[in-house]
Formats: structure tokens, C-alpha cells, sequence
């Protein structure tokens, strides 16, 4: 019953949807081969956990793991501060999305533009209307949804998961990326 | 350019001063207001080209970021087409124009629910009153219609001349819908002008539409002591026939009320609103009652309070008679826009109407003539109420508990939600008995029912949710003050140099729907978070009663505690969704009151000084609708920005700068003619929040503008500072981006800022005379000298 | 009810037969027409819902059949709303209501087009000539606008009256378009009757703005033998610079004919249109070419004969721009809804404008002024020609048999295309050198181009085609007869007996666009064969061009074979989309000319007239666009079907009568007020017919009508059964329930007719004077007395 | 690559589309479970075939095997007729559609309302218009596209076939209804 279909039915965006993460070996790979990754967190991170840890936790984890810079929208970067992590920027998440468009603006200098986006911590309908920004107007970035629920306007995401198989997604692509445990 | 209307009539008789002929011919070259001596503005009655200049700087400077909702089109018979990968359509459309044509079909049709409102407005007027009868805002209001002023170049001084400005905005309307069609503008840039252009006659048209209701209909006019009333379900008196009246034009809602007070039936009577009614019902008579936001009527309908529902026009759920038949509650629908269906009794007997009704033979009826339906209302109220037996379609707690047992656990109903409410869940904690969760739901629902006609068992849940949360809402009742008008000339003239200057860090408007995120909290806590600042708050439509629903310890709503004038700290109900111009013309009489810019057919001019140096804030927080793109697109027009809530993001497009080019950020200093460099103030024009601590954060960064003095910046920026180390949790690192000389750092943030400075090698900047149009040079003062 | 407009003045001047005056106020009642004795009927100037009990009546008689595009809702942020399964959106709308608010967003859409187009004609026309310019559709006209004084109650005699027409219509889109605003309309038969509102206004702003350009512009004034002109890319002169004019609005070809004419000009000229200013422009200037209808806007401009190209308003490709940069033809945009991003010169030198154009400097510019549009485009014309030499964007076959071997065969480009054509098939042959397939699919292609931007190699498919099929566009031409204007009040005198008797079996009219499913020649074939049983054929817009280009084997065309008059085998063009309202004024003219009913502001009646009287079927064969949605509406509410091609059932809705249900059709007949049987017909008001078969069959049994005389029966039934048998291989079974009386049968079919009627146990029927009105009972004459 | 997505990429009708007929003993189990099925015939039947088989002849052996009575639209009729083949009606194809939506219609009265329809032989966005209004506002029937491609407004219908593959099911679609070979 929980496939990769959008969460809210309604959110039909058109002939072509996200690939169904299937493995989450695939955004190991992914990341891998990606020049400027970087990851995008809203504010429902702040208060959804993954088992017992906190999703910013999990992201100033995985971000340390690899080497991704950090998007943190809103108050969300409050939470990033406060444990000291410094792989993170702010900017609204309307804003992110606007300038992702522009293929010569990149979160930080010198490391060329970005091609590869990750996203979680949005309302449904928000982060779908983000992704769509990008995926029409920003052909040369990639990118991957992280929450329950499948984004259809992402080029990956996952489908519509059961909280634990969501958990045990995150924890393996955290592993595969040598994050702790 | 659209030239001014030439007049020529051919009269059947003619009544002049001189006597009275017949079969004269009369030309009149342009209609001429003979008392008014300030000189006409280069641009009156802009056409769809007129102002497309100043769009297109404004659309450099924020470029719009469009989100698509869906990537195909399906306008024409050419499609559908696949707008995906830079494909083009059948008509040569990408998906960017096509985005921006989205954009401008919206704004066109807020635009016309508005226009086609006013004009129903003034139609009516004129026959009860006359073409002559004179419009007024009220004492101390000279400059009566300053939108109108400045887009047409007309004051209107009577029906007749709102009738003529009705006219020009018409034209206009089709003018920029036309180019909706297939095969007609190519360019996003283009369509976005129109989109403009579509809410710059918007504005007009409301304003006219709450200046002849305002001068006929006994609102308070410009009062900023405007009558408190009572709002919430514990505000009825259920020992009353309850009237429900849903929607925004007041004309039938006034004529129940008059025809109570003539037949003195008020005491048998209690008539609600819902929706902008609510607010002009309210104004007309401050004895009514307001329910509360669009998003109310189905649990009042529901709850069986009411007796009879009145549907006008606009923000009516479009299913409300079949709801209200499950309560015997029988509809009346009042306005071509909204029939329903039902059968037209115009032309019957009131009493054979009345007695079909009672009987509950018709669920409802649609009765056109506006008397008839204060007479016909008011008598089957009465006569219904004792028929109805208090009958409700909420179910018990009991009932819940018992249908609850069968949820397949589908989650269909949260997979509809806008919201994305744990409604499933909270259906499993009913089985218990458990009904918090279901109050909780209730708290942060909109009143949709989409998670209803989701659920493959068909069940009510909004109105389990409705059930579960009784205690709280049926014991609800708060004051609000009701709908101002206008913002007298003379408090204008005692708050526009602490505006212009940022000694008054910045006006805040929260417009709009009840499309909320999280329940309406949000709002009170904005407004009340900013006018302890000093801001002015104003207010008009949903937004304005929902932050009248939040007490403090004393039980005390936002409007009691605060001032109604316009001024530092003040919270300011213009009123409904049509006084929104109120709040835009305040802006523009700041410019000619204490600037004495020329309003009279000077759009741009008045723009610019609007966008560089007066530092308002739209915010629409739960903005749904075609008519709040429509709102919104004449206050981008005057440079003004506006923040949306999170659902705002589905209008699918932002108008965003770039903060970080510094290009992007330059203007011509009128005293000199140099182009000199500025902060990123305001940032962007449209913008979409996540949630309430952005919202606050970019409202006070958006506040700032180039003209502000040093004291005045300094103000804005420890607002801006302060909120975002509260809310982001450390020091903003622009700041030094906002400081032209030592002047505009904040006292008490000297040091940290000294060292942001040095870090970002900063440079003194002047202060200049901005303006982004070239031909202002030399001739702006600025209103800084 | 709208009431009509009060006029009130203020004057600073007064010029009156009695002298003049300053400082004057005028109150008139109305606006009155003293000369006309004809008495106004009881809804000039409808509102809204002043005629919806009719549009009821029709629609209830043909009762809605919807087939969603789509089954979501994303027109407001609460959205997107899942309309599934029974689902109902946020605002409490479900998919039946949703289907009709689309069906009047597109009636909305297609209205402002041509209201939007005929404002901007008469504003300009009354700049150019004054307001009192008298307005005239020539000699043998006198009910110069039949439409307008239906619906209005008043004639049109001066340019200012047409504009006082225009507030009216554009009040009523307002009020229209209103109601497709989120929480208004809730019902679909109220969304419906909206919807034909518009169409009805949309009717009265065509008409005005033909009859305003017939009558200042040098058109043919109603001449059954306007010039015929020459049409097809052999028409054009290649020695000559081409300038080619796409689009409706002709204010701005006029222009360039008239500097080139004024300047001596037109022997290094040609002329060229694309769409109805096509027409319009050989309406205004015989010399003029016509290039062709919609679709042959990027052969033409990519075969590089077009030196400038010029784009009004209205079925413009809007990636135009582009395609004409690669051929280096400059592009001038004129009209406000067409900008196309390009800048602004409006208010620049001529010379500097060309300059730039000719060096190609820029691409191209939008000029607002249409008299310095003349200027530029001659001189850009006779400047650039040399410079292009002779520049085109079409590829070599060489080149194409090159490009083709990297096709990768995957599909994208047929599963672009709306007619499904085997384009990668066609790709295929031509890797073998073999033309002869992508010369098929040219001839079935309406040039969209959608499959050149589907294809992954980014091939020019539509390009390839045209050199494919290049030996025959280029040596195409035909004579072509240009609008005529209006039916003269004679031709109807002449016809009108005939007509409502049925002796002339039925009037079609051929009109829109050219979204074909498999090339035009069905419309020509269809004209003939109607044509020569003695129908009268009308045409207009892209439908009446494509008429043209089959030859037969004398190389003629059909306006060559046949006459443009108005009688029984003639083939009459009318002119461009705007002329339209000639055809539905033709069948009103028949009521009033013929029956002697008044018009004046007496629309229900005249509908009612019509639909059971005059035999009047409207083909849309190629129908696109809103606009043709909106005159299909205009037709609907005067009782008129219309058949659209199989795209047209991308419309999404039909209007459907159950010829199974004999309840449905019942009139009164005005004699007795008896309610009497009649046949079904016509049978349906809107339908999507599969293919050209399935259209001869329909419209020969649509033109059927209760009022039909015994004689005119018989010869409508020998039609519908001659065609019947021939395209559906059988003797139709329903002719009984068409036969009233023994007379009613045509003759030579006497014994299988009897031989159906027994079998079905026919009964004798009266022949009524039918109505659907009941106050038409007695008060009727039904012009058969 | 040729999955169940609309043929043409853009007509994408919502948030459901047809269930992929896998298997050609589906359509036999479903019309041996319908009580009054109906097949709807346009006029692409009278040039498209099936092997050397007009499509015209197979439908009138299906319509035999199965005793489903045919709506043959347009002109189709006319070939139906020649070959003297009687359990024919004729409706325009809006009509159909627009009847259809009554439950109390049938082509044949007696047998009861319409529970399965079949269509075949349209331009694909006629059918998928045609199949709209009958998912949309026919709740109580059920439809089945036999053309090559992929219907997404029906109940069931054929993925995007190769001309073989849809030849095959075809075929077997006639012999599981005891129809010749
Ligand atoms: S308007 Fe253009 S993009 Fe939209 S369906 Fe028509 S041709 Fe396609
Ligand atoms: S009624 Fe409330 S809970 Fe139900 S879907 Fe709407 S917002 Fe969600
Ligand atoms: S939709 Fe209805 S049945 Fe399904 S989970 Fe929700 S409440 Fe239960
Ligand atoms: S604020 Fe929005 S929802 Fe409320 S009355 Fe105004 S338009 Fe309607
Ligand atoms: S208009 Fe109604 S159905 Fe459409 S998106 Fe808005 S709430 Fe949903
Ligand atoms: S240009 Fe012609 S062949 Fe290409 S998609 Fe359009 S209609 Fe089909
Ligand atoms: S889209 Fe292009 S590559 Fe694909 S089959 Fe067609 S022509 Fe070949
Ligand atoms: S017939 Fe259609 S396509 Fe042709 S010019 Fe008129 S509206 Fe445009």
C-alpha cells in the first residue's frame, strides 16, 4: 500500500516522478560520485527523531561523515549552533531554492556549483513545491528527498515508509558513508 | 496609454442650472474635476503598457522563482502539453511563461471578484441613493481615495464618479485577461507586468468599494475608537433565531438587520458573520455578531447554532447548503455570483417562500432582490427556529467512540489534509475514548472536510474533531474591533517622518485568509511581538479576527489591550477584505501628505518613494485565495514587500533579490544623479516562511529601507539583530551590509558590529536621496528636507 | 437585473444646440435612443442571472456530459485537491462543478480576448475619427448589429455608442469571471449559465468590433462579392521585401498598407497575414496576401520568405520571436498583450529603431503606436531584405538524410505530437532518402512543433517535414473570396421563409481554428457536399482559409465555383473571428426581418425563435481556443448547436440530448398552450464528432427543427437519410420519430418509412408553433402565419 | 521502456491511473464475471489490424465468442453491417459516453445497466476523453482499452505494446472466450 506515490494525493506534478529509493546503498553512491552535495534541513528536523536521536544530530552526523555543507532554514540553524556545528548556512528555504537556480551560486566559494541536493524537514507540500523548483528550473542538480514520505518531484526518494523501515534507511546510509553506527 | 473616457450622450431631456430641454446632444472631451488644483500626473489611467517600465525594474531587481504546481498545461484544446525538460507547448510556451501565466489568470480573477463586488456595490448604491450622493471617509479625511487618485487621476466625489473609476478598472481587467489567452503574451517577464497591473486596478477597485459602503451605510468612518464586538460561539444567545450570514458583500446582511430594527425584532434576532460580512455587518451595526474565519462554517453550521444561512458572495464553502440541510437549516443565496443551484423566488410572494422554507419543501432558495431577502430571512428564522429543535449534525462523544471501532487504518484522511494531521491516529486514540488527540487536530484544522470525502467509511471527522474540542470553542467569546476605514490624514501627518525617517521601525499588515499552518496563533503573537516594538500593526479580514481570538491572563484580546490609532504600538482593523486599500493608501499619503509628492495620476514616482522609504510589511499568513495573489500584486506594484505562510509557497511563485549581488542593489541619488550603492532593503517583494520564526526575523529585516535616517536604521536594525539571535540563535553576519556611516550602528551593539565591519572591510556609503528612476534626479526632495 | 447606466457629468464645457456652456452637470436617466420606435423588451442588458431560467431550460434539455482532463483542482493554495472517487476539494467544490467552472474559466478567457480586442479598436478608432463617427455595415443594412440590440436595447449608431456597449460587456466578464474565484459558484448548472452569459456578451463584443472596423477601415460592407484575393506561399512575391502580420487585431497592418500606399511604397512590398489579420488586412486592402491559417506560422517564417514579422494581438505562436531571430527577421511586437520581453521603443526615433533592427542589433521591439508601427516595418522591410539574403531555416534533404541516422528511435516525437503521426517512422525512411512519409505526416500536422522539442537530438522535426513536402507548399496558391461583412437585411428577407420552413434544409457555418486532425480538407468537403443540397455555407477565421486550399480540377477554388451570397448553395465568408456575430445576426435578423419579432432587448424570446425555427448548425472543425469555446457559448444560449472536430473534445464537456427520452422533448405550442411531442431535434447543442462521417451525418439531423414545415421536414429527412445510409451503411431507424404527419415524408421513401412507422406504431402529431417559453403561448406568431 | 504511462506523455489524468493488464486471461475473467459488458468500436477499427485480420472481423468474433453486444460509432457501423454482423448498435462516441453515465441505460434493454465496458479504435485523446467521463461519472462500470497503447483514464489497459506482444494478447484474448484460434 505505501508506495512511491505522492503522500498527499493530490500532489501530481506531471509525467515523470522521483526514482523509488529502493536501496539505501544508492544515496552512498550517489553522494559519492557528487562534486558540491549539500544538504537542506527545515525546521520539522527540530523536532522529529530518528529512534532516539534527534534529526539534527543525525545530520551534523552525517554531514561530518561527509563532508557536506549544511542548509539550515529558519530557526533550524539555532539548533546546528548550539552544538557547535559549523558546516552550516542559513537561508530561507524559498531563498534556497531561488538561488540553486543559479548555476554560479554555490553555498560556499570555490568548490563549484552544486549538483546534488538533499532535502527533510519541510511540510509535505513545501518541499514539494521546493523540489519543483529545481527540478524545472535547475537541470544540472540532482536531488535526493530524506523523509518518510514520497516527494514525487525529486529525482530520488523514498516511497512511503513505515517509521522503522525509514529509521533503518537512515542509519544504513549513514554507515555507508562511515557516519557512527 | 488608455486615454481618459471622452463622454457623449444623447439625452432624452437634459436638467441643467438653466432649465430643462430635451433631445440634447452633450460632448463632453474629458470628464474634469473643476475644484482640484493639484496638476495631473504623467500616467492617469495607465494602460497595460503604461507602468511596464517600472515593472521590469522592479522584476530585475526580484526576480520571480517559480515553483510549478503541475508541468503540464491544459488550457487549450492544443493540449494538454508536456511542459517538462524545456519542452514548449503547442502555442510556444515554456513552463516559465507558462508559470507566469498562472500567476496573472490568479491575479485576474481576484481581481475581478473584487471589481465585480464593488460594482455590485455602487450599482446598488446608486439606486438606493442616487448618482449624486457624495462619498466620504469621514472627518479628517481630505485626501477620500488615494489609490484612485494616484492609478486614475479622478477623486471620487459621489456614486457616479466611483461608477466611472468601476469603468477603467473593467477595461483594464479584460485588457490583462485577454492575455491569458492562448497565443497571446510570450515572455514571463510580460505576464508578470500584467499580473501587476491586474493588482494595481485591484486596489482600486476595492478601495472603491469600501469608500461607498463607508459613506452610505453608516460604518465607522476612519474611527479609530471603532466599536469592540462581540465575537466567538459563546458570544450568541441561543435563546435568539440565529441568522448566519457568509461571505463579503454586506448588502443583504444589512437589509436582515434593517429589516429586524424596523419591524423591532432585534430582540428575537441574533445575526452573525462569517468571513468579510462578518466584519461589515459588524460595522453596520455593532449589535452583530461575528463567528470567525472562513474556516468556521462548517462547525458552526453544524454546531446547529444557526437557524438560517445567508450566502452573499465570495469565501462560501460551495457545498454550505447541503450541509445545512442536514440541519435543517435553509439557505438563501443572495448573489448571481453564488445561485447553488437553487430555484430563484425573486419574483414570489415572501410569504410563500417563508412557508416553503419553514416546511423544509425547498432546502433553499435564491431571491435576487436584496429587501426581499431581509423580510424573507428574518421571518423564516423566526418561524424556523422552534421547527428546528435545536438540531445539530455533531455527533456525540459516545457515537464517535462507537464508529471509531471500524477505522481501516487507510490513512487516507491525513494523506488529504493540507495539513498533514495525524487525524488516523487520533481516530485510534477515539476507540480508546481517548478524544485529546482529536481536540488536538482541531486546533491546527482549517475546516476543509477533505479528510471527510477521503474516508472510505465516510466519516464526519471534522465534526468529530468539532465534538472532541466542544468544551474549548463553545465556551469562546472575545471583543474585536470592528473595521476602522481609513486612516485619518491627520494621524498620517503626526506618524510620517518617524515612518519615512525609521524612527517608527515599520507599518505591518496582516491581510487575509485562515489557511493557517498551525492554527491562528502565529498572528497574535507577531502582531503583538511587534507592536511592543513600536511597529503599527494594521489589520483587515481573517487575520484581523483570529488575532482576536487569543486573551491574555486577564482575558483580555489584543484590541483591548491595544490602541486602534495609527500609530507606534498601535493595532489598526481597517476592517474587511475590501479596506486592504486603506492600508496601501496610507503609504501613499505618507508621500503627499508629509512629503507633498504630486499623487494625482503619478504612479511610478509614488512607487518609488513608497518602495525606498516607507518601511511596510504585508504579511498574509494564511493567504488562500485568487483575490490574496490579487492583494498582494498591487502592493508589489507599489515596491511594497509581502510575506506569505508556508501554504503561501502554492501560489508557485516568489519574487526574490539577491542579496548577495551587490549590482542588484544600486540606486540614483536624486540630489546628484549618481548611481550609488545600498543595503539588500527590502529584500525580496514575495516570500514564502516556513513558520513564525522566520516570519519574524525577515518581517523586521524587510522593514528597512535606503531612505532611512541613521537614527531610524539604527532602530531597525537592533529589531533585526535582537529577533534573529533570538530565533537563529547567534549574531546576523549581514549586518554591516546595512551601515552606511558609524551614525546607523545600534549604541548598545557598537562593538560586535565594529568587528563585523572590519572583518568585511566595510566603507562608508552616503545616504542618499534614492530613487530608482532616472527623471527623479534633481526633481525628488525626498520628503528629507 | 442590471439596470442600464445612468449617466451623470460633471462638464467643464457644454456644447449644446442652445450654445455653450461652462461648469455644467448633466443628469440623464438613460441613455436614449430617440429615433428607434422599436419598443424595448424585458431584459436589455441582462445581468448575470437575468436569463438564467432559460439557460436552465437548455440545460437541462441537454444536460452536461463532462470528461475531466484532469481529476485535481489547483486553483488556490489550499489545493492541490484530489477530486477522485467522489472526493470534493477544500472549498467544498467536487469534479462535476469543477468540470463546469473550467468550461466558463475558458468562456471568461475566450470573452476578454475579443473584448480586450475590441476596446482597443474603438479606442483607437474614436482617436483617429472622433466619437460621433457613424457606424455603418453599408448599403441594404439596417439592423447594422443585431446582437447588440438584443442583448442591450440599443443600436450602435456612433463609435461612442459601441463603446458605452463595450462597459456593458466588460461589467458582465467581470461579474462572470468572479464566480470562477474559489467559493462562489457551487453549482454546476450555475457555472454553465455563466458560462453561456459570457458566450452571449462575448457575441455582442465581436460584432462591435467588426462592425467599428467595417465601418471606418475600407472593408467590404456587406458585398456577397468581396474581392477574391490571392492566398499561398505562390501568392507571394519573392522580388518584393515580405512583411508578415500574424494575429487578430488589423489596427497595425492597416498602418504599414497605409505608409506603403502613402509613400509609393507598395510595388517593393508585399504584404502577408497569418490568421484572421490575414483577413482583415485584404479586407482593408485587396493587394494584401494571405498566407494561411494558424498552423503555418513556422513554415512560413522558417522558409525565410518573411523579412519582417509582425505580431499583433491573439494566436500568435509566443516562441515566435526566436524562430524568426534564426532566419534574421526582425520582430515587431504592437499590442500590449503580446510584449514578448522585447524592449520598449515605443517613444524613440524611426531611424534609430531601424537602424538597429537592420544590423540586428536586437532581435526585435515592441512599438505601441501604430503609426509609427507603419514606418518602422516598411523601412525595416526594404532595408533588412538585401541584408538576409534570401535567409532560411530550413535543412537540406542532404542535410536531413544525415541527421536522421542518429535518430534513436525512441518514440518522443510521436508521443508529442496531439494528431499521434509516425514522425519517428517517417525519420526512419528519410535515413533511406525516402521524403515521402515525413511528406505524409506535413500533411496532417498543425505545426506545433511539440514533437521538435521532444526529441532528445533536438531535431527541427516540424522543418524537415515542410522541405519534405517543399514541391507542394511552394507552388501553392488559390483565390480565396475575403470577408464579406454582415447579411444584408434583403439576402434575409429572401431567405427567411425558406428558411424557418425548411425548405432551405439548413444554415452551416464553418468556423475557428486549425486544429485538425488530419489536415483541412474535411471542411472542404464538407462545405461542398452541403453546398450542393442547397444548405447555406458561412465561414469565418482560419476555417474559411482552409476552405480555400483544395482546387478542383479546374484549379479552382470553392469561392471561385460558388457564390458569396447568402441563399441556398452559397458559400459565404464573413470574414475574420470577430465576424462571427454576422452569422448568429443572420439567424436573428431571420426573426426579425422575416417573423416581424422585436429584438430589442427581448433575448429569451429570439433564442426560443431560433432554436425551434431556424435550421442553423455551427462547425468548429479545427476549434482551439478559449475563444472558440466562448462564441460555441455565444451559439448555445440562442439555441444554436455546434459540432466541433475530434480535438474539441478536449473542451471537456458536451451538452448531450437523450433522443430516448421523449419527455425531454416537449414544446408548448403557442396556439393551444397545449405541451406537445416533437421530434428530438435539434439533438444535441454541443458535440465532439470522431470524424468527418460522423459530422455529415449530425449536421444534417441537427438542422431538423420542430417548426419545420411538411415539405421542409421531407427535405431535411431526405438529407439525413441519404447521408446516413451512405456513410453509415443503412437506412437510419429513427426516422419515424420525425415523421408528424403523412406529409412529413419524402416521397421516394415512402414505403420503407411506412414500413418503420408501422413497426413502431407511429402516431399523427400536431405540427406545433413551438416554444419553450410558456409566456409565448398566444402572445406567439411564430412567423409561419 | 515501454511501461504503463500515458502514450501520449502529457494526458496524465490525477492522482490514479489504469491497473497494467499483464495478462490477457485477466480481460476473460473479468468479462466472464461481467453481467452486461459492451464493446465500443471507432473508426481507427476500420484500418487497423491485427495480423492479416481487419479488426473489424476480430471484434465480430469476440462479440460472438463472448455474446457482447457492439456500439460501433461513426461510420464503423457501415462495416459491421456489410458483414451482415446484427449484435451492432450505433452511438456516436460522445453519446456513448455521455449514456453511459446513466445507469438506467443500455444499449439492449433487459440484460440490465452496463457493468464492463471495451473500447478500442479512437484517437488516443478521444478514448482517454471518453474513458474520463466514465471513471469519473460511471462509477458502477468498468473499462478495458484493447488498443496498443497505454490507457491511463481506464480501469484496465495494455502497457505501451510492441505490435507483436499486443497481436499475441489479442489473440489470446479470443481463444480464452472460445472465439476461432
Ligand atoms: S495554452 Fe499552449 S501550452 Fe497550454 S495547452 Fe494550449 S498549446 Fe499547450
Ligand atoms: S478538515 Fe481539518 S483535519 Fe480535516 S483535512 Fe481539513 S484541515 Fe485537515
Ligand atoms: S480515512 Fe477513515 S478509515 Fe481511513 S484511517 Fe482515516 S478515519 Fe480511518
Ligand atoms: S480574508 Fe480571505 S478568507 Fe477571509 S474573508 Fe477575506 S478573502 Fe475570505
Ligand atoms: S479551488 Fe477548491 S478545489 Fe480548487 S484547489 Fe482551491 S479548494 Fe481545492
Ligand atoms: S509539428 Fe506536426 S508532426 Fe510535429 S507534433 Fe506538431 S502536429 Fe505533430
Ligand atoms: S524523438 Fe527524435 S530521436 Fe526520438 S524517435 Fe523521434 S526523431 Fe528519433
Ligand atoms: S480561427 Fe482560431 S486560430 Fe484562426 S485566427 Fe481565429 S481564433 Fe485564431
Amino acid at each position: 500500500m505505501m508506495r512511491a506515490e505522492p503522500w498527499q494525493t493530490a500532489e501530481v506534478c506531471g509525467p515523470t516522478k522521483a526514482q523509488e529509493l529502493k536501496k539505501p546503498v544508492v544515496v552512498g553512491a550517489l553522494l559519492k560520485k557528487a562534486k558540491h552535495p549539500l544538504l537542506i534541513v527545515g525546521a520539522n528536523a527540530l523536532t522529529e527523531k530518528t529512534r532516539k536521536k534527534s534529526m539534527i544530530d543525525y545530520f551534523i552526523e552525517l554531514s561530518t561523515a561527509a563532508k557536506i555543507p549544511v542548509v539550515a532554514t529558519s530557526n533550524t540553524i539555532k539548533a546546528f549552533k548550539e552544538k557547535n556545528f559549523d558546516n552550516v548556512y542559513s537561508h530561507g528555504v524559498m531563498e534556497i531554492a531561488g538561488k540553486l537556480q543559479d548555476p554560479d551560486w554555490m553555498v560556499a566559494p570555490k568548490k563549484g556549483p552544486h549538483d546534488l541536493v538533499m532535502t527533510f524537514g519541510y511540510p509535505y507540500y513545501m518541499e514539494w513545491l521546493m523540489l519543483s523548483a529545481l527540478i524545472n528550473f535547475a537541470p544540472q542538480i540532482k536531488t535526493i528527498t530524506l523523509g518518510r514520505y514520497f516527494q514525487p518531484h525529486a529525482t530520488w526518494s523514498f516511497p512511503n515508509l513505515k517509521k522503522q523501515k525509514w529509521n533503518d534507511a537512515l542509519k544504513e546510509i549513514l554507515s555507508i558513508l562511515g557516519g557512527t553506527k | 496609454m488608455t486615454e481618459q473616457k471622452r463622454a457623449r450622450i444623447k439625452a432624452d431631456k437634459l436638467d441643467t442650472g438653466f432649465g430643462s430641454f430635451r433631445n440634447v446632444e452633450v460632448t463632453i472631451g474629458k470628464v474634469i474635476d473643476e475644484d482640484w488644483d493639484e496638476p495631473m500626473g504623467p500616467t492617469p489611467m495607465p494602460g497595460v503598457t503604461t507602468l511596464r517600465d517600472w515593472d521590469h525594474k522592479l522584476l530585475t531587481k526580484y526576480e520571480p522563482s517559480y515553483m510549478p504546481a503541475c508541468q503540464l498545461c491544459c488550457l487549450c484544446t492544443f493540449g494538454k502539453c508536456d511542459l517538462t525538460g524545456g519542452k514548449r507547448g503547442a502555442c510556444g510556451l515554456d513552463i516559465k511563461a507558462q508559470s507566469a501565466r498562472i500567476v496573472l489568470a490568479a491575479c485576474n480573477i481576484g481581481c475581478a471578484a473584487h471589481l465585480a463586488h464593488a460594482r455590485h456595490l455602487v450599482d446598488h448604491l446608486i439606486h438606493e441613493f442616487g448618482p449624486r450622493y457624495q462619498l466620504t471617509q469621514g472627518e479628517g479625511v481630505d485626501i477620500e481615495a488615494p489609490v484612485s487618485r494616484l492609478v486614475t487621476g479622478i477623486r471620487p466625489r459621489t456614486l457616479d464618479d466611483a461608477s466611472s473609476i468601476l469603468d477603467y478598472c473593467e477595461t483594464q481587467l479584460t485588457h490583462t485577461l485577454s492575455a491569458v489567452h492562448t497565443g497571446q503574451e510570450g515572455s514571463w517577464i510580460d505576464f508578470e507586468s500584467k499580473a501587476f497591473h491586474a493588482g494595481m486596478v485591484d486596489q482600486v477597485g476595492m478601495e472603491i468599494a469600501d469608500l461607498v459602503q463607508i459613506s452610505t451605510m453608516g460604518f465607522p468612518q476612519s474611527d479609530p475608537e471603532a466599536p469592540l464586538v462581540e465575537a466567538g460561539m459563546a458570544s450568541m444567545d441561543q435563546s435568539k433565531a440565529n441568522i448566519l450570514c457568509i461571505g463579503h458583500n454586506v448588502v443583504p446582511a444589512a437589509a436582515i438587520t434593517d429589516y429586524a430594527m424596523e419591524h423591532n425584532l432585534q430582540n428575537k434576532l441574533d445575526v452573525s458573520g462569517i468571513c468579510c460580512t462578518a466584519w461589515d455587518i459588524t460595522r453596520h451595526d455593532a449589535k452583530a455578531k461575528i463567528v470567525g474565519p472562513i474556516s468556521w462554517q462548517l462547525r458552526f453550521v453544524r454546531s446547529g447554532i444557526a437557524d438560517v444561512v445567508v450566502v452573499d458572495e465570495q469565501c462560501i464553502r460551495t457545498d454550505i447548503a447541503q450541509h445545512a440541510q442536514k440541519v435543517n437549516a435553509p439557505v438563501i443565496a443572495t448573489c448571481d455570483k453564488s445561485c447553488m443551484g437553487l430555484p430563484d423566488r425573486t419574483n414570489d410572494d415572501v410569504d410563500d417562500i417563508v412557508a416553503d422554507l419553514v416546511s423544509f419543501k425547498v432546502p433553499g432558495v435564491f431571491i435576487g432582490d436584496h429587501n426581499k431577502v431581509g423580510e424573507v430571512v428574518v421571518k423564516t428564522a423566526i418561524a424556523v427556529k422552534p421547527k428546528r429543535k435545536g438540531k445539530t449534525s455533531l455527533p456525540s462523544k459516545k457515537k464517535i467512540q462507537e464508529l471509531a471501532q471500524a477505522c481501516r487504518q487507510c490513512s487516507e484522511c491525513r494523506r488529504a489534509c493540507p495539513n498533514d494531521q495525524p487525524i488516523m491516529e487520533a481516530v485510534l486514540a477515539a476507540q480508546e475514548a481517548n478524544f485529546g488527540p482529536l481536540g488536538d487536530v482541531y486546533d491546527e484544522c482549517i475546516g476543509c472536510a477533505r479528510c471527510e470525502s477521503a474516508c472510505p467509511n465516510e466519516y464526519d471527522l471534522h465534526s468529530w474533531m468539532v465534538t472532541a474540542a466542544k468544551d474549548r470553542w463553545m465556551n469562546e467569546s472575545y471583543l474585536v474591533r470592528t473595521g476602522r476605514g481609513a486612516i485619518k490624514d491627520t494621524e498620517i501627518r503626526a506618524v510620517g517622518q518617524p515612518v519615512v525617517f525609521g524612527e517608527i521601525p515599520g507599518v505591518i499588515a496582516h491581510v487575509g485568509c485562515a489557511n493557517y499552518p498551525d492554527g491562528g496563533r502565529a498572528i497574535h503573537d507577531m502582531c503583538e511581538e511587534f507592536a511592543q516594538r513600536r511597529f503599527i500593526i494594521v489589520l483587515s479580514g481573517c487575520a484581523a479576527m483570529t488575532v482576536g481570538t487569543i486573551k491574555d491572563d486577564e482575558g483580555k484580546s489584543i484590541y483591548e489591550r491595544r490602541s486602534g490609532h495609527f500609530d507606534a504600538g498601535g493595532v489598526v482593523n481597517v476592517g474587511s477584505c475590501v479596506s486592504n486599500p486603506h492600508i496601501a493608501g496610507a503609504a501613499i499619503k505618507i508621500a503627499s501628505i508629509f512629503a507633498k509628492r504630486n499623487l494625482r495620476g503619478n504612479y511610478e514616482e509614488i512607487a518609488d518613494y513608497i518602495h525606498n522609504r516607507v518601511g511596510a510589511v504585508g504579511i498574509s499568513w494564511g493567504a488562500m485565495s485568487q483575490k490574496a495573489a490579487s492583494i498582494a500584486s498591487g502592493f508589489w506594484r507599489l515596491g511594497v514587500p509581502v510575506i506569505v505562510g508556508p501554504h503561501g509557497a502554492k501560489y508557485r511563485r516568489m519574487l526574490l533579490g539577491r542579496a548577495d549581488r551587490a549590482k542588484d542593489w544600486m540606486v540614483y541619488d536624486a540630489r546628484t544623479g549618481n548611481e550609488v550603492q545600498i543595503a539588500p532593503g527590502p529584500e525580496h517583494l514575495f516570500y514564502a516562511v516556513e513558520n513564525m520564526e522566520e516570519c519574524m526575523v525577515l518581517t523586521a529585516k524587510l522593514a528597512i529601507r535606503p531612505n532611512d535616517t541613521a537614527r531610524g536604521r539604527a532602530i531597525k536594525l537592533s529589531h533585526y539583530i535582537d529577533l534573529h539571535e533570538r530565533y537563529k540563535g547567534y549574531f546576523p553576519d549581514d549586518v554591516h551590509t546595512f551601515i552606511r556611516r558609524e551614525t546607523d550602528i545600534p549604541i548598545t551593539l557598537k562593538d560586535k558590529i565594529h568587528a563585523q565591519m572590519k572583518e568585511n572591510k566595510w566603507k562608508e556609503r552616503p545616504i542618499p536621496d534614492p530613487t530608482l528612476l532616472k527623471r527623479m534626479v534633481f526633481g525628488g526632495n525626498g520628503g528629507s528636507k
